[in-house]
């Protein structure tokens, strides 16, 4: 067969959201790819410089659905940080409650993708299953299932008593053997899953670097670079040990999501355990002046909010630089020279969101 | 900002250089439009992510500001965006999408401009 | 391959996990965000909420003593809730079914007595 | 013989559209779902049979009547008892006009998916070559209507690699390589994909005829009386179900590796073994 161009997308049932990959193939070798991207570019950095600075937080929401809350967590933590807000300790915890939160169901989703993504049919529902409790601890904690909306400037607007704190850690416990008895096994062991995923996609670690890959694309090529080493909100006092593999290949980015998905159980709990008594938010009045940038760990790596404000009650300038946008140059590293019958899996295997991607 | 440095638009290259021969990270790039002239900011990332160095730039607006993606790959993309949603040029990008990466072609032009509401 | 058969094997054996969804239906839980609804006896029509909406889903009317309520525009986020100094907002634990026209509600207040 | 005739052709239909339905209820329960009712393959055919026509190129069309008539024609070889290596030679024939199909048109994902097909067709005739030769060394005749004792006690590996076949004839994972039958994966429906309506439809029951087909030639294993066979063919299903909810969906390289070696291997063992111990 000839050189024959495949139109991957924009529509594809592998992408979730609508990115196109003209995949230039050779038999079913890819030899090159280029990317068409700006399906779903909204105008939200436009969108920001036109509302108040307060609702900004629901905008900002809204860049993603998955990772909504880390948005907005980014942005109150620069709007403060340009404020000089202090924020109360418990606010901190329970902001940290909420964002590994969204990162297990950010990261559960994504594992169900992958697994459809390789025909792996009874996984998948078997992860989004596992997930369903995830879903229902958000509904039960902040009134919604995906886009919690608890941060505003200066704390947060829900909290959480002890009465709850025990029905959550309750069903946390049923999610873990849910995911220890069917999950992790099939994911460790199964030969099928290794043969689709070992040594697929391989980024090194100096293409990582260089290609400034981020999350857990970068940590999957050993770079232990994690948001949360640089200790916002509470994971000063409750400690933080970020997950590295070396191999660089679809497995290993795989495992450091499986891995962190664990890791982020074992921060709730501790959390909540934690948790000091107190006030959830702190009253801020003013308006926001002077420029900051303010980074978090969302599920897919480092989220970058530059704020500029100027003294009034709109901001001059908000730029959101998110983690799928860092990542699409290592992943046109990766597809060259692989199967036709890989490029889902090795596509998946960076988590992309293109909604946060275009904003 | 802490860490930050302003350089001339001469200056930029060979800074950004520096930053390679550190074995800095690129995080992003900030376009700012100050009326007058535009505001270019570079944030890049040392020490595994937990320190940040900005690089800014002043522009004037009908100047030309050299393209930094031979230098870092990754930084064709940002700079894409900022061409597309500013009126600024760019020279020498590795993958120019040529205005067309994230708008299409009955969008509002360079949108992010000020005045364009 | 036969890391998955137990729990295939189990799943089989045991009753379905989701539900016949138009049929039965989960209640979501107490501390659910939906629909608004506005009590006409604490409202004094001041506005803050239609000013602090972010999706400008609520049309505050004084001087006609109504309030337009778009729940097609409402992202059920509760600020409005948070934000009315009478606390005449409150949240359904369910949000507006799903409509062939997108319609505002249109809360009428009895006239004024002052 | 004219009343076998007839209701191979209209009865097969009816039993392959149930063993769909109570497939998609299993796999459905497998995975911790309710699963749609038991005759919902029977509405989707109706609904795929009222509906509007998009047609790309037209040559396809008349193939997929071909690919059809030449199943349908299979089946009646198989209910009239006759050759079974005949029976399959116009299975490979009925396919390879599907393949062409495909290839008319110009959709890559439709081309490549027409390639996986050609090269899963290299991966299970040759077992239903070697397993009907099998058959021929036991009984010493192509004919159906010659089988007689059980066979699967002496042919238990070109059972093995029967199953094999069975798998990618129904198209599950790991096999799951032209079609990707959720089509939820890089070539989308691969070969179906420039299908629609009616003739989509017609494949539909094309294959109702294929299933109840190949699982009617395993059944030949055991024809001590009817229902032997049949459990026979049933467990069989039901063992590829299995198989199809605890694996990936795998790449074309595998299959080929693993029809090869294990598929043809177990069967030409089983006949060098047949040759020097039996008959």
């Amino acid at each position: 067969m000839a050189r024959t161009v495949i139109p991957f997308g924009p529509q594809h049932p592998v992408f979730p959201e609508p990115i196109q990959l003209k995949l230039e193939c050779e038999d079913e070798r890819i030899v090159g790819v280029v990317p068409v991207i700006g399906y779903i570019s909204r105008g939200i950095e436009k969108a920001a410089e036109l509302n108040p600075f307060r609702n900004n937080i629901f905008l900002c929401e809204r860049v993603c659905g998955i990772c909504s809350f880390m948005h907005a967590l980014c942005y109150c933590q620069g709007i403060e940080d340009m404020m000089k807000v202090e924020v109360p300790s418990r606010a901190r915890f329970l902001r940290v409650f909420w964002a590994e939160l969204s990162r297990m169901h950010s990261h559960l989703l994504w594992l169900g993708l992958l697994a459809d993504s390789f025909g792996f049919e009874s996984l998948f529902m078997q992860v989004w299953r596992a997930r369903e409790i995830i879903l229902d601890i958000s509904e039960m904690t902040s009134g919604h299932r995906i886009i919690q909306s608890t941060n505003v400037i200066g704390g947060v607007r829900r909290d959480i008593d002890e009465e709850m704190a025990q029905k959550v850690e309750e069903m946390l416990a049923q999610f873990k053997e849910l995911a220890d008895r069917s999950i992790l096994p099939t994911i460790l062991n199964d030969p099928t899953i290794k043969e689709r995923t070992v040594g697929k996609g391989i980024l090194t670690k100096e293409q990582a670097e260089l290609l400034a890959a981020v999350g857990p694309t970068l940590r999957g090529s050993g770079v232990a670079s994690d948001m949360r080493m640089t200790e916002y909100a509470a994971y000063k006092e409750i400690g933080f040990e970020p997950i590295v593999e070396t191999a660089g290949d679809s497995y290993a980015r795989t495992l450091v999501r499986v891995k962190e998905i664990y890791q982020s159980l074992d921060i709730i709990l501790k959390a909540l355990s934690m948790m000091p008594e107190g006030d959830i938010a702190v009253r801020v009045t003013g308006r926001p002046e002077g420029e900051v940038v303010s980074r978090v760990e969302q599920p897919r790596g480092e989220l970058i909010y530059y704020v500029k404000g100027n003294g009034t009650a709109n901001l001059e300038r908000l730029k959101i630089g998110t983690p799928t946008f860092a990542n699409i140059p290592s992943l046109l590293v990766m597809l060259p020279g692989c199967e036709l019958a890989d490029v889902p899996v090795i596509t998946l295997s960076i988590d992309p969101c293109i909604a946060c991607c275009e904003r | 900002m802490e860490n930050e440095i302003t350089v001339s638009k001469a200056e930029l290259i060979t800074e950004v250089q520096k930053m390679l021969a550190q074995k800095a990270m690129f995080g992003t790039a900030t376009c700012l439009d100050l009326d007058e002239r535009f505001e270019i900011i570079y944030h890049f990332e040392l020490e595994q992510g937990l320190k940040m160095r900005h690089i800014r730039v002043s522009l004037a607006k009908d100047d030309t500001l050299p393209s930094i993606s031979n230098i870092y790959m990754c930084a064709a993309l940002i700079e894409n965006e900022m061409q597309e949603m500013f009126d600024i040029k760019i020279s020498g990008i590795a993958l120019d999408f040529k205005r067309g990466m994230l708008l299409a072609k009955e969008s509002p032009k360079t949108p992010l401009m000020k005045g364009k509401e | 391959m036969p890391w998955m058969l137990p729990t295939i094997m189990k799943n089989l054996f045991s009753r379905p996990v989701t539900r016949r969804y138009p049929y039965v239906k989960r209640p979501p839980f107490p501390e659910a965000r939906g629909k608004l609804h506005f009590d006409t006896e604490k409202c004094n029509l001041c506005g803050a909420c239609s000013r602090i909406c972010p999706a400008n889903a609520i049309i505050v009317d004084k001087e006609g003593r109504t309030i337009k309520y778009n729940p097609f525009a409402c992202i059920y986020c509760g600020n409005c809730v948070e934000g009315c100094p009478k606390k005449a907002i409150t949240m359904d634990i369910l949000y507006s079914p799903p409509a062939i026209q997108k319609e505002e509600e249109v809360i009428t207040f009895p006239p004024s007595t002052k | 013989m004219a009343i076998i005739f007839i209701a191979a052709i209209v009865v097969t239909p009816f039993i392959g559209g149930l063993l769909r339905g109570i497939d998609r209820k299993l796999t459905a329960h497998m995975q911790g779902r309710i699963g749609p009712p038991i005759q919902q393959p029977f509405y989707d055919i109706i609904k795929l049979f009222s509906k509007s026509q998009i047609i790309t190129t037209r040559s396809p069309l008349l193939l997929v009547y071909g690919y059809l008539l030449f199943i349908v024609a299979a089946v009646v070889l198989f209910a009239l008892k006759q050759d079974l290596l005949m029976l399959i030679l116009v299975l490979g024939v009925a396919d390879v006009l599907l393949v062409m199909g495909s290839f008319s048109t110009r959709s890559p994902y439709s081309q490549i998916g027409s390639n996986r097909e050609l090269l899963q067709m290299f991966s299970y005739e040759p077992i239903l070559i070697l397993a009907s030769i099998a058959i021929y060394m036991e009984t010493g005749s192509f004919l159906i209507s010659r089988i007689q004792q059980p066979l699967l006690p002496t042919l238990w590996p070109v059972y093995l690699a029967l199953l094999i076949a069975l798998i990618i004839l129904m198209r599950k994972s790991p096999f799951d390589i032209s079609a990707s039958e959720h089509a939820h994966q890089e070539i989308v429906r691969g070969i179906f994909t420039e299908y629609s309506g009616l003739y989509l439809g017609l494949i539909e029951l094309a294959h109702w005829y294929e299933l109840v087909l190949v699982l009617a030639v395993i059944s030949l294993l055991w024809t001590a009386g009817v229902w032997p066979g049949i459990l026979l063919a049933l467990f069989s299903w039901f063992i590829v179900l299995i198989i199809d909810n605890i694996n990936a969906r795998l790449t074309w390289s595998w299959m080929i590796r693993t029809s090869w070696v294990a598929g043809i291997g177990l069967s030409i063992l089983n006949i060098i073994g047949l040759r020097l111990f039996g008959g």
